[in-house]
């Protein structure tokens, strides 16, 4: 990310914080989830995007990371320290998830993920003393940095505010010597070994720093939600954080916001226009329907994303396609993708 | 009976593999297709049998025609069924699979005679009988390039191409692979082309040569006229 | 065509904010619509369906039209959360009618802040308490409170052995808890022999009902919602232990178990806190009327709760503003307002749905009976017990 | 400074490299020849510990490296390069030359993080890429490169580890001739700037010769010729696996 | 006894997973795609035979209909959904196949409601007791038709030409395309099976459990039973399934039991929660530890 980018990444984000007191509590709710679940997306795309490691447990780390900052919360710690420690707490449990991808690959890897995931909800219903259970830990509003934030708005600001700190800091990373064997690992695990890169070690990096960025986003989630509950990460949440990677656009930065943008607006649009037309049980229906429709169509159309497809639209619109034409780097991304399948 | 003409092929859009390659193979002759390693030996094979698109690649130009029929984007399973049978590199064939299925799963599209062909494969090569229902997977690699060059011949082909058919054979069975060639030849009429590095026993047999070097054809001509100085002329210089 | 089909998916979002402000009075209704839990999900409708009726029947409340808002909230945590968030500030509610005990728990502090009136569907005995949670009320006898009068009459019928099965959440495992550790069961003379907890999503218990038949219990409380419910007493049929050992709770009293289960199902017994749908009591020929001209989506005694529930808050919205004059221009005022009214609901009358209720203790009707499903419909075998 | 003895390689039933012996000794430039199929590429995955020998020994410096993995291999002056490098995608030329350098031990990860990369860059590009004609193309994805700028880059990478051992697995393969020669004559240069010995299995028969410093032969796994180009190219059975006599 | 009761429950359930497993390890083993929406095929199998019983017709030709028309839709998916999808990711695919998860459930939502439906008896109602176990002729039924099927279908993969170019396709593309085969039509074949394979069982996991949404979750239940099994092996995907069905009936009846009692006479703890939906998991974790390919599995060596 250039300077440039990052620029115009904190003006936006400005932006965002200078509408936030227009917007009702509703607004600024729907801004908070959006930028929770792009730190969560961003995390995720960290590990499947940028290093190839298919999770299916990324709703159950959320989970860790919002008991984490629950009951450090709880314990009278301000919001900061309760949220850098659910970032360490569950970077821990993100690199024992991690550790059989030290044996495990692709497919087989993904599944002991979800192994994971529905260990952790057990897991959470089970250790009554730091999750109380099925009854969830009720989590009381904690300080930012000593301020009282403990509002929709407030939280909205803190949101974007770790957002965009997260992605200026992942694509840092990704320009560091780290970053790039996350990279080298996605493409050619076997290369990558050759290459003298240590395969073992990079990995539990990118599990531990994906695990990182999750805990924040889910101790973000726990306060502003006021409770930490195992029905809030389940399987169903990674599916959708899958989701939002895979149609923002695998190892893209933009595609992580995008991609959350449009898996939690896509329901709530779909639920209004369904509102106007009437019946609850179809409207449910219809929003489902168009939910995995436009995730299938958008794959079929479009694999590498909304934001391949955004930042084709905008190179059309700054007409300087150069000779680098797109179709040739999908084409040997591509080759490379058939052969990861097989 | 094969006509290539201004054969281009490129792998992944950007990675020239053959440019303007002129092939042709007269019906009943035995073609020797020479060339060092990524001469671009297997590529024109694969153009002919249509199997480029499934390894990324694609013929950019020029165009292969067998018995006056385009064979340009041609689904692979629909040029078997013309009649050209490829025998690939790495002696590909079903090696979870019996070698009585191997040959079975052969004739499938060409069943009409299918028994008889089983015989003859059988007579040509007695060691399938011997292995008919253990796995291919438990055969040596001589044993496996006759089970597929015996897969290759149910396919009922009136034209036969075998790639690189003595890679990592024991001189001995690169001798006998030769022989069966040139028995298919007597014998049947059948027409092969047999893509090879090492030349010797093929120049024997050979009706036709071809040389290629780095994608391009550098040399055509009958085999008497090819000696080993200028073989060697071409390969190591 | 993709480009223009997300600018107007976005413009409906940001459009959508206007349309709530039209009405007086706005009420706001989540239930689970599509959801585990939906086969209960009469409660939602009939609360809506009231309100309609007000509008249809009387021309609204005091002439002002009521408009109501329905949402689903599917079980999930994160959608309810969402939904009270709607509901508060962008529907501007004066009544919410919320779902799960999951989310009203964790809305508890919120709502007290917000101070907007909520009625609880769930009856979970955490969300209830007049002093510290003004602004929650309940529509009956508390979870705990069941429990212990489904314990009573199995102590009375001469039992000893008694098993719990419930539900891994909020809803099942908490209030059993609550029992358990209370010793109530003890001071009934009962033992409590075995406790199993399963998934709230199940679709198979054969093991756990294998392990009920290996202790042989006199009676099995269930604590858990209908869908459940047709797991467990289809997996006893399969294993062959009669319906009539099972016992379950107010949500447990649907069409479908005995529709379903047909003759495995005679002799199960549940909690009944409202009238069914169809008796002949006053409320029901306004069910009917409304049901004239519109469907009506569950024909159960959820409904008739939901219906009930409908009754309660327009009588303390219809107070609030008799007494203001008019609606009030001040929505903090006007819910705060109905909420006062609610406390003080004189005896109501829900149409013959509750015996006669007051609301001073925030949960309204507290007595129960015991109903049992005989020839095929559920038919009560006992009296109303007051659950104090 | 590498002694290979006896390294057999097998894969399931198959015989890959069968007693293959050798020693290369430090700045001198080996070509490992041979026929398709004659182990080659399987010797060097064995010596850079891509695989485990089945059998015999491999020492580097005295230290014996059977079973060591291709990172450590690295640390203590092993490099290598592929036969192909086409499936790397979204890394610029810069970026694959970074990879091979961080992981000769000295990683500048925080470095890099908090102040980025400037400095660094042109080092790099002045060192390694002007001399390989890469110096224009260090920002291109490695996937817009032409195949023999793909090569190049995966020399430089294997460069940028200050390797000692430096394998070269048909760096020149697929390569315009022109090209071709000019990697050969920075291979040369390398070697007596950095005084590395280089193993180079290569097919080019000219380029070898005009290259390597020692020709070693494999055939059906193992050595069947050790000596001077010029020997190898009258030698019998040379020219019996070649050319079948 | 009582452990034979339970093995009865877990054998029939067992068969069932079985049977949806099969489909997606004739998927996988095919084209390399791992079908996450099986567990929708099931349940949508389910639905569209309860569907044609509410228009009338007789539970067995809904039956046999329903499957017909399960095979029409596993092809016309693969027909519109993976094959312009043959060159993207593979997590790509995956998330394409979550989609049409979504999307039948919606359809199912849409068209037959959220709630519970009683499905028709497909069986007798009733039971017999031999020596104490009781078993009721759903079981039985449901276990001889997984049982048959399995056979039937492993019988066809084995000894028919169709079953002949399906595992030419699934061992070596390559040589396939080279000896003639069509393989995305094989493709295809495969989906078709599969669908097939999954709308009857999931036809008979609702006679056994009912009908309703959450059957389309049987598709994670079966994940475990093929990684078990080896991903590729049809053998290894059937006795996995009968495994993991017995184990977790022990694991509710027995197992469970055991490990609350010692924990309330040792212990504060007194319950273990939901312990068998994670022991499928446990056991999933353990085994690809021990033989990352699975039990049945054989391990393909990597070349550079």
């Amino acid at each position: 990310m250039s300077l440039r980018q990052i620029i115009i990444l904190i003006t936006v984000a400005l932006a965002v914080m200078v509408v936030l007191p227009g917007l009702g509590r509703y607004g600024a709710y729907i801004v908070y989830v959006v930028a929770i679940a792009s730190i969560g997306a961003l995390a995720l795309n960290l590990l499947i995007g940028y290093c190839g490691q298919i999770s299916f447990c990324h709703g159950g780390l959320l989970g860790v990371g919002a008991y984490a900052a629950g009951n450090i919360g709880n314990a009278g710690q301000d919001m900061v320290v309760a949220l850098v420690g659910a970032g360490i707490v569950t970077a821990f449990v993100s690199v024992m998830i991690g550790l059989p991808a030290l044996r495990l690959r692709g497919l087989y890897f993904a599944i002991s993920t979800l192994a994971a995931q529905f260990i952790l909800e057990y897991l959470f219903r089970l250790i009554e003393p730091w999750t109380h259970g099925v009854s969830g830990l009720l989590i009381q509003p904690a300080p930012f940095f000593g301020l009282d934030l403990s509002n929709d708005r407030g939280y909205a600001a803190i949101a974007v505010g770790l957002l965009v700190m997260s992605l200026i800091a992942v694509s840092r990373l990704l320009r560091t010597d780290l970053g790039r064997r996350f990279i080298l690992i996605r493409d050619s695990e076997i290369v990558a070994r050759g290459m003298g890169v240590n395969v073992a070690r990079t990995k539990l990096w990118a599990f531990a720093i994906s695990g990182f960025l999750a805990g924040m986003s889910g101790g973000l989630l726990a306060f502003t939600s006021r409770i930490a509950a195992p029905e809030a990460f389940e399987i169903a949440l990674s599916v959708d954080y899958v989701a939002m990677i895979i149609v923002g656009g695998l190892g893209s930065l933009p595609g992580a916001v995008i991609g959350a943008g449009f898996v939690v607006l896509l329901p709530e649009v779909a639920q209004r226009i369904g509102e106007t037309f009437g019946a609850a049980t179809q409207t449910a229906a219809l929003r489902e329907m168009v939910f995995g429709l436009l995730i299938i169509l958008f794959l079929i159309h479009e694999p590498r994303g909304l934001n391949s497809l955004a930042s084709r639209a905008v190179r059309r619109l700054r007409r300087t396609s150069g000779p680098l034409s797109n179709n040739k780097r999908s084409s040997a991304s591509d080759l490379e993708m058939t052969q990861a399948r097989l | 009976m094969l006509d290539v003409s201004g054969l281009s092929v490129r792998y992944d859009s950007v990675i020239a593999a053959l440019e303007g390659i002129d092939f042709e193979v007269g019906e009943g002759r035995i073609v020797a297709l020479l060339g060092p390693n990524g001469a671009g030996k297997s590529t024109l094979l694969k153009a002919i049998a249509g199997m480029l698109p499934f390894e990324q690649g694609e013929i950019a130009s020029g165009k292969a025609v067998f018995d006056g029929v385009l064979l340009n984007g041609k689904h692979p399973a629909a040029i078997t069924r013309s009649g050209i049978a490829l025998v690939q590199d790495g002696r590909q064939c079903f090696r979870n699979l019996s070698v009585g299925e191997n040959l079975k799963a052969a004739s499938f599209r060409h069943s009409k005679g299918a028994e008889d062909r089983l015989q003859l494969v059988l007579t040509y090569f007695p060691i399938l009988e011997e292995f008919y229902a253990r796995p291919a997977g438990v055969l040596s690699g001589g044993q496996l390039q006759m089970l597929v060059i015996g897969m290759a011949l149910m396919i009922q082909p009136r034209l036969l191409m075998l790639d690189e058919p003595s890679l990592g054979l024991s001189p001995v069975m690169v001798q006998s692979v030769f022989e069966i060639v040139e028995r298919l030849h007597q014998d049947l009429g059948m027409t092969v082309v047999v893509a090879e590095q090492t030349v010797p026993r093929l120049m024997e047999i050979a009706d036709d040569v071809y040389v290629l070097s780095r994608g391009h054809s550098v040399l055509h001509a009958p085999p008497d006229e090819i000696d080993e100085d200028r073989l060697q002329s071409l390969y190591l210089s | 065509m993709r480009k223009s089909l997300v600018i107007a998916a976005f413009g409906a979002l940001l459009a959508s904010p206007s349309n709530a402000v039209s009405a007086d009075i706005n009420v706001c209704i989540w239930g689970t619509i599509t959801g585990p839990d939906a086969l209960v999900n009469g409660m939602s409708y009939g609360a809506r369906d009231y309100f309609e009726y007000l509008n249809e029947a009387e021309g609204g409340i005091e002439g002002h039209k009521v408009h109501t808002v329905l949402l689903d909230g599917r079980y999930k945590l994160d959608e309810e959360q969402k939904n009270y968030r709607r509901c508060v500030s962008e529907e501007n509610a004066v009544f919410i009618n919320g779902w799960s005990t999951g989310a009203v728990k964790s809305l508890r502090d919120q709502i007290q802040s917000d101070a907007v009136p909520f009625m609880t569907d769930s009856h979970s005995s955490e969300v209830l308490d007049p002093k510290k949670f003004p602004y929650i009320f309940m529509a009956g006898p508390t979870y705990e409170q069941q429990i212990l009068i489904g314990l009573r009459s199995a102590a009375k019928a001469g039992g000893k052995r008694v098993v719990i099965m419930h539900a891994n959440n909020e809803y099942g495992r908490a209030p059993v808890e609550v029992v358990r550790k209370s010793g109530a069961i003890e001071e009934m003379g009962l033992e409590l022999v075995d406790q199993i907890e399963f998934p709230f999503d199940t679709q198979d218990l054969t093991g756990q009902i294998l392990r009920v038949k290996n202790i042989d219990p006199d009676l099995v409380f269930v604590q858990a919602s209908t869908p459940q419910m047709l797991v467990v007493l289809r997996d006893a049929a399969k294993v062959g232990l009669p319906a009539s050992l099972f016992m379950g709770n107010m949500y447990n009293i649907s069409p479908a178990i005995p529709e379903q289960l047909g003759a495995s199902a005679e002799g199960f017994r549940s909690i009944q806190l409202y009238a069914d749908f169809g008796s002949d009591i006053p409320a029901m020929k306004d069910i009917n009327k409304y049901g004239e001209s519109n469907t009506i989506e569950k024909r159960d005694t959820y409904y008739m709760k939901g219906w009930y529930q409908g009754i309660a808050m327009s009588t303390a919205i219809r107070n609030a503003v008799k007494k203001a004059g008019g609606v009030p221009d001040d929505l903090v005022a006007f819910r705060n307002s109905v909420r006062d009214e609610m406390e003080n609901l004189p005896s109501l009358d829900t149409g013959g749905i509750t015996p006669v209720v007051n609301y001073a203790n925030h949960q309204g009707p507290t007595q129960a009976r015991i109903s049992e499903i005989k020839g095929g419909s559920y038919t009560a075998v006992g009296e109303w017990i007051d659950a104090e | 400074m590498l002694k290979a003895r006896d390294v057999t390689v097998r894969f399931g039933g198959v015989v890959a490299v069968g007693g293959m012996s050798i020693d290369v000794h430090a700045g001198e430039i080996v070509g490992l020849i041979g026929p398709n199929g004659a182990g080659k590429t399987t010797f060097i995955n064995a010596v850079s510990g891509t695989y485990v020998p089945t059998q015999g020994t491999i020492s580097w410096r005295d230290e014996d490296i059977v079973g060591h993995s291709p990172s450590r291999l690295a640390r203590i002056g092993v490099g290598r390069t592929f036969q192909n490098v086409a499936s790397l995608n979204d890394l610029t030329v810069l970026d694959v030359v970074k990879v091979g350098r961080s992981v000769h031990g000295h990683s500048r990860g925080l470095r890099e993080f908090l102040c980025g990369s400037r400095a660094d860059d042109e080092a790099l590009t002045e060192r390694l890429l002007e001399p390989l004609g890469l110096a224009d193309h260090r920002h291109s994805p490695l996937q817009m490169l032409s195949y023999g700028h793909r090569k190049a880059v995966d020399i430089a990478r294997a460069l940028a580890s200050e390797p000692d051992l430096l394998l070269l697995d048909e760096p020149v393969a697929g390569v315009a001739p022109a090209e071709a020669f000019a990697l050969a004559g920075f291979v040369k240069q390398v070697r007596d700037l950095l005084g590395c010995a280089v193993v180079m299995v290569e097919h080019k028969m000219d380029v070898v010769m005009s290259t390597c410093d020692r020709v070693v032969v494999m055939a059906e796994g193992c050595k069947i010729f050790d000596g001077s180009g010029e020997a190898a190219q009258s030698d019998a059975e040379v020219r019996r696996v070649y050319l079948g006599d | 006894m009582f452990v034979l009761q339970l093995a009865v429950a877990g054998i029939a359930i067992g068969s069932v997973y079985a049977l949806i497993a099969l489909g997606i390890v004739l998927i996988y083993k095919c084209s390399g795609v791992v079908n996450f929406a099986q567990g929708g095929y099931a349940m949508l199998g389910a639905f569209i035979t309860y569907g044609l019983t509410s228009v009338g017709l007789p539970s067995v030709i809904a039956l046999v209909l329903a499957i017909a028309v399960m095979g029409g839709l596993g092809a016309l998916t693969q027909i519109l959904v993976l094959r312009p999808m043959l060159k993207a990711p593979v997590v790509a695919v995956m998330m394409a196949t979550l989609g049409i998860l979504i999307t039948f459930r919606a359809v199912c939502l849409l068209i037959w409601g959220p709630d519970q439906i009683g499905f028709p008896a497909l069986f007798p109602i009733g039971a017999i007791e031999l020596s104490g176990i009781f078993m009721t002729y759903n079981y039985i039924a449901a276990f001889l038709l997984s049982a048959i099927l399995c056979a039937g279908f492993l019988a066809f993969y084995h000894y028919t030409p169709i079953g002949l170019m399906q595992r030419c396709t699934a061992d070596n593309t390559r040589a396939a395309l080279a000896v003639g085969i069509h393989v995305s039509n094989q493709v295809t074949i495969a989906w078709t099976a599969s669908a097939m394979l999954a709308g009857l069982g999931g036809a008979l996991l609702a006679s056994l459990n009912g009908l309703s949404l959450g059957l389309s979750n049987i598709g994670l239940v079966a994940f475990p039973v093929i990684v078990l099994g080896g991903m590729t092996s049809l053998p290894g995907a059937v006795v996995a399934g009968l495994v993991l069905g017995i184990l977790q009936a022990v694991t509710d009846g027995v197992l469970t039991p055991a490990i609350e009692r010692f924990l309330r006479e040792h212990t504060d703890i007194y319950s273990v929660g939901t312990l068998q939906q994670v022991i499928p998991y446990a056991l999933l974790v353990l085994v690809l530890l021990v033989r990352p390919q699975g039990i049945f599995g054989t391990k393909e060596s990597e070349r550079v």
